[in-house]
């Protein structure tokens, strides 16, 4: 793939990947390596490439919905949430106050559902395997919840241009709730077993460290951003939906390494299960779906619209062409950047540490590949 | 029969024990994989093997049917010899050791003035069948758990030989049985709490258990050296994994709870051997607890914590140990 | 040397936590079934594939063969077709497929389907050994439910 | 060096960008930059000095025009950027020319190797200056075949595809974010 770069008899290439079991997918990263030191880390994409943005120029935008879900498929309701948006404010489509409700509690207990599954898989790569399963335990209630009223378990297609699909019942509230308070029961857990677990605390402290300017410069985002100190959240930076009417923290972390990036991560789930809360207190009735013409007209001209998936920034950009058809649809995912620092991040450590160092950016493959 | 009775009947005593002792490990091998994905299960509160038998206990069986079953993949490009000897050389050694653990106050294959020596060169050669299937694997993952097989054999065997030799001083001598008998009054963890400590995390160590798994690191080296082999070979890495940990148990037993010694059971000289297997199993308990716990450490850090931690309190150990019994 | 004694003690009590986290869920009951033996009951809301309602007044589809939901699905797995009977003065449905194999379940059809003629099922227990057994009849499926 | 909004605008007016205040309820960006394959390295050094991370770069196909007798390849590329410590989004546009080169930007903002790439990938974009042009998300055979690329009666012109010219009472509907930056 690459020139051969052996001046010294030492260096060797080794393919990590694509069926490795700490790249979480199809991944290959070619290491160029000095015995167990990685100089040179190259990240193969494009296993599981299905070119998702030409499937949004072939089709009209409502069935692009589906696809929505199928990038990220471990938090797929912020991409719902995107392209509704996208199109609602393109199209000027109103929504109804209970439904904005409806999808910031579900985004937000997907995207608690998404950093349980990565807090398990993280410390699966760094080789503790019990974790992974308590962490499935919690999610394996989200999932529930969220099967209840969206009637899928993983690849949602729930939001609707103008609301959502199924209004939510009493029998949700209540499971919720339920679910919460399990949840923060069960923090002592995690605390004890891996948060203050020394020999995760020595994997993950001071490894693969992220500072301000190289976040600039290769668009990191997301937790992964926010444990180097800087905080931004497009939830609150570039308010959407009705998240300007929840007091909410963002968690930052100090030095910018995967400790840093673990412990927001942590400390986000709490500020999610604190929207959900005070979206439940202040759920108002009424409709959940506005009208909405069958033919959705994309008037000419682009438009962009912003959201905090649990891995980062996600950005649609369509470009209209008056008809229901869009004539561009570009799908910003936040993994493709912050997978991109990789081969900085990972010059001259150790093999074990690029594996904590790629666990820790929380990376879903088929979101890079689209 | 003439020929056997002109046998010398210490040779015939060997025999039976090699038997014993070979069906003892599969035995062993299968009692332990079962043990341990039942535990594993439990902690992650699934109920593991359940298909094969009543709570599936005939599961390990069944697996070992089918790894004899599979096919022997020997890959392109490796070196045959060495590919082949690794498993062999990683199972043979580790029936030795068994010969001359003191199950019971009677029930020992052959007591050896020198017994804890031989035990200690016995399991060492088990990093010789790592690095020699590694090596012969000729895949770089192997090859990398074959290096760290070696650099960590070489840190963890000098706080298990110090951890022990605090124990030989306190009983003056190097014969198991004799150690145990010095324990008839007083077990030696309680003497020297701290060299087993010292053992029990060497011990993990050496056996290359998580989180000491460094050789095979899954999520690092895929399976590290035993990513190429298949079907037996792989059964055999398996097998001599379990008995040496069931050595490190035993030796931990024989030298510091006491071996046999419990409460007074009839024909306590043979039966001692329940006491025996009992804080074996214990501690194998233990050391199962502790995979399905913790994470793994990174390689230098095991080795700074064998070099910075191990072998200074080891020393420290020896020294007040040696000084107390001048005294 | 302070941290080295802090690691010491702190790491080692991190380690005892730790351990008596798995201990205790050692003893706790289990959270997964076995299951092909039990099965966990299913959320009626499920989306499984498509099915035709049955009418429990007429006993026979709502479906007016108008093909909307064939138009509408951005996966193009629906295959529909009405022929005239003799007697009525609209189409009847004498063909409704689905390709589920290409079916995101998005529910656009069950959505824009005029008279509500289409819903959900709620089965999930889908394996087979053939793509073109997930070639579904639904009209033939529904005929069977007939009786 | 970390100026203020109006700081920015004019460094980029300076450059020779031809900067116009949007409507972000309507767009979801604030700013839009036209910019010439001369100034686009300029314009993200420009960017980069001010704080702004890469969101996005990729293309749009329209129909070629001819303006001013030179023919255009009728692709366009597009550059987000945003900033983390205020409300700001940059959208920046840039014409490819016939040749299909376009500076790289990825000696200033190293994210945009695999930005560049992909859009090589979707569109046959060249970049000048780009380390490692090769395919990323497509396979080595396809290096030739560019998915994005709309075939020829699917083309509309680059006025059809954007919004219409602005009317001059628009600066006057401008929302709070752009005026308190």
């Amino acid at each position: 793939m690459r020139e051969s770069q052996f001046q010294e008899p030492n260096r060797f290439f080794l393919n990590m990947g694509p069926q490795h079991p700490s790249t979480h997918g199809v991944l290959l990263v070619v290491l160029e390596m000095d015995g167990e030191y990685v100089l040179d880390p190259q990240p193969v994409l494009g296993f599981i490439h299905r070119m998702h943005e030409k499937m949004g120029e072939s089709r009209p935008c409502q069935g692009f919905m589906p696809n929505t879900a199928r990038m990220d498929y471990v938090c797929a309701l912020p991409y719902n949430h995107g392209y509704v948006s996208l199109i609602e404010r393109k199209a000027g489509i109103e929504v109804p106050k209970r439904a904005e409700y409806i999808r910031v509690i579900t985004s937000e207990l997907n995207r608690v559902a998404s950093h349980l599954l990565w807090l398990g898989a993280y410390l699966l790569d760094l080789g503790a395997f019990t974790p992974i399963l308590y962490g499935f335990d919690d999610r394996e209630h989200i999932l529930d919840i969220l099967e209840d009223v969206t009637g899928s378990r993983l690849t949602y297609c729930y939001y609707r241009f103008g609301g959502v699909y199924r209004d939510i019942d009493d029998k949700f509230v209540e499971a919720t709730r339920a679910f919460i308070k399990r949840l923060r029961k069960r923090y002592d857990i995690y605390e004890k077993l891996v948060t203050k677990n020394i020999i995760f605390i020595k994997r993950a402290e001071n490894i693969g460290i992220i500072s301000p300017d190289m976040a600039i410069r290769y668009g990191i985002t997301g937790p992964n951003l926010r444990g180097s100190g800087i905080a931004y959240d497009i939830r609150k930076n570039e308010p959407y939906s009705v998240y300007p009417e929840f007091d909410f923290e963002v968690p930052v972390g100090e030095r910018g390494d995967c400790l840093d990036r673990y412990m927001v991560r942590v400390r986000e789930m709490e500020q999610s299960l604190r929207i959900v809360e005070q979206a439940l207190d202040t759920l108002p009735d009424g409709p959940v779906r506005s009208k909405v013409p069958k033919k959705i007209k994309l008037a000419p001209g682009d438009c962009n619209f912003a959201v905090e998936a649990a891995r980062g920034e996600l950005s649609y950009y369509l470009v209209g062409d008056g008809t229901s058809v869009p004539y561009r649809l570009k799908i910003r995912v936040p993994s493709y950047s912050n997978l991109s620092c990789l081969p900085e991040l990972g010059e001259g450590i150790l093999l074990p540490d690029l594996v904590s160092i790629m666990g820790s950016l929380d990376l879903v493959i088929p979101e890079i590949d689209r | 029969m003439e020929i056997i009775s002109t046998l010398p009947p210490e040779l015939i005593r060997m025999v039976f024990a090699v038997i014993i002792i070979i069906s003892f490990i599969f035995l062993n091998a299968i009692m332990m994989g079962y043990l341990e994905r039942k535990i594993a299960g439990h902690v992650q509160r699934r109920p593991g093997p359940m298909e094969v038998g009543s709570h599936g206990i005939l599961q390990l069986v069944v697996d070992g049917v089918k790894l004899v079953g599979k096919e022997l993949l020997v890959p392109v490009n490796v070196d045959r010899t060495l590919f082949r000897l690794g498993p062999i050389l990683s199972f043979t050694p580790v029936i030795l050791p068994l010969l001359v653990i003191p199950f019971s106050e009677k029930l020992q294959a052959r007591d050896l003035n020198l017994g804890l020596l031989f035990i200690v060169s016995m399991t060492s050669i088990n990093v010789m069948a790592i690095l020699v299937a590694g090596w012969g694997s000729n895949n770089k993952y192997s090859m990398f758990g074959a290096m760290r097989a070696v650099a960590q054999s070489i840190a963890y065997e000098i706080p298990i030989l110090l951890s022990m030799l605090a124990v030989v001083l306190m009983a003056n001598t190097f014969s198991l049985k004799e150690i145990v008998g010095a324990q008839q009054k007083i077990w030696f963890i309680l003497l020297q709490p701290l060299a087993f400590i010292i053992y029990i995390i060497s011990g993990v160590a050496e056996t290359n258990r998580a989180p000491f798994d460094l050789p095979e690191a899954e999520s690092e080296l895929t399976a590290g050296f035993h990513t190429e082999y298949s079907g037996m070979g792989f059964s055999l890495f398996f097998l001599g994994e379990y008995t040496n940990m069931f050595t490190v148990a035993s030796v931990a037993t024989v030298l510091f709870l006491g071996g046999w010694h419990g409460p007074t059971l009839p024909y306590g000289e043979y039966l001692g051997i329940v006491w025996f297997f009992l804080k074996v199993y214990f501690l194998l308990f233990f050391m199962i607890m502790i995979r399905w716990t913790y994470p793994r450490v990174r390689f230098d850090q095991l080795l700074n914590f064998a070099w910075k931690y191990l072998v200074p309190f080891s020393l420290v150990n020896i020294l007040i140990t040696a000084v107390v019994i001048k005294l | 040397m302070k941290r080295y004694f802090s690691d010491l003690f702190v790491g080692g009590k991190s380690l005892v936590d730790g351990l008596v986290v798995t201990l205790k869920a050692l003893c706790q009951p289990m959270v997964t079934v076995q299951y092909p033996r039990e099965e966990i009951d299913i959320t009626p809301n499920f989306r499984g594939h498509i099915d035709l309602v049955l009418d429990p007044e007429k006993n026979t589809f709502r479906c007016i063969a108008c093909g909307m939901c064939e138009r509408s699905c951005p996966s193009e797995c629906i295959q529909i077709k009405g022929k005239k009977v003799e007697g009525k003065k609209k189409k009847t449905l004498s063909l409704f497929t689905l390709d589920f194999t290409k079916c995101s379940l998005c529910g656009t059809c069950v959505e824009i389907c005029p008279t509500q003629a289409l819903e959900f099922s709620n089965e999930y227990n889908l394996a087979a050994f053939s793509r073109e057994a997930f070639h579904y009849d639904i009209l033939k499926r529904l005929e069977e439910r007939i009786i | 060096m970390m100026g203020t909004y109006e700081d920015f605008k004019t460094n980029v007016m300076n450059l020779g960008g031809d900067v116009t205040e949007t409507d972000f309820h309507q767009r979801g960006y604030h700013l839009e930059v036209v910019l010439t394959v001369d100034t686009v390295r300029k314009f993200a050094q420009t960017a980069y000095d001010h704080g702004f991370y890469l969101v996005f770069v990729t293309g749009i196909h329209v129909l070629p025009e001819t303006v001013e007798g030179v023919k255009t390849s009728g692709l366009e590329m597009v550059y987000q950027f945003a900033t983390f410590d205020r409300l700001c989004r940059v959208k920046a546009r840039v014409s490819v020319p016939e040749d299909m080169t376009v500076p790289s930007i990825c000696h200033i903002y190293q994210g945009a190797n695999w930005h560049e790439r992909e859009t090589r990938d979707f569109y046959g974009i060249r970049f000048s200056d780009h380390p490692n042009l090769e395919p990323l998300l497509l396979c080595e055979e396809d290096k030739d075949f560019h998915p994005l690329l709309k075939e020829e009666k699917k083309l509309k012109s680059f006025e059809e595809v954007s919004w219409p010219a602005q009317r001059p009472d628009m600066v006057d509907i401008q929302t709070e974010t752009s005026s308190d930056l």
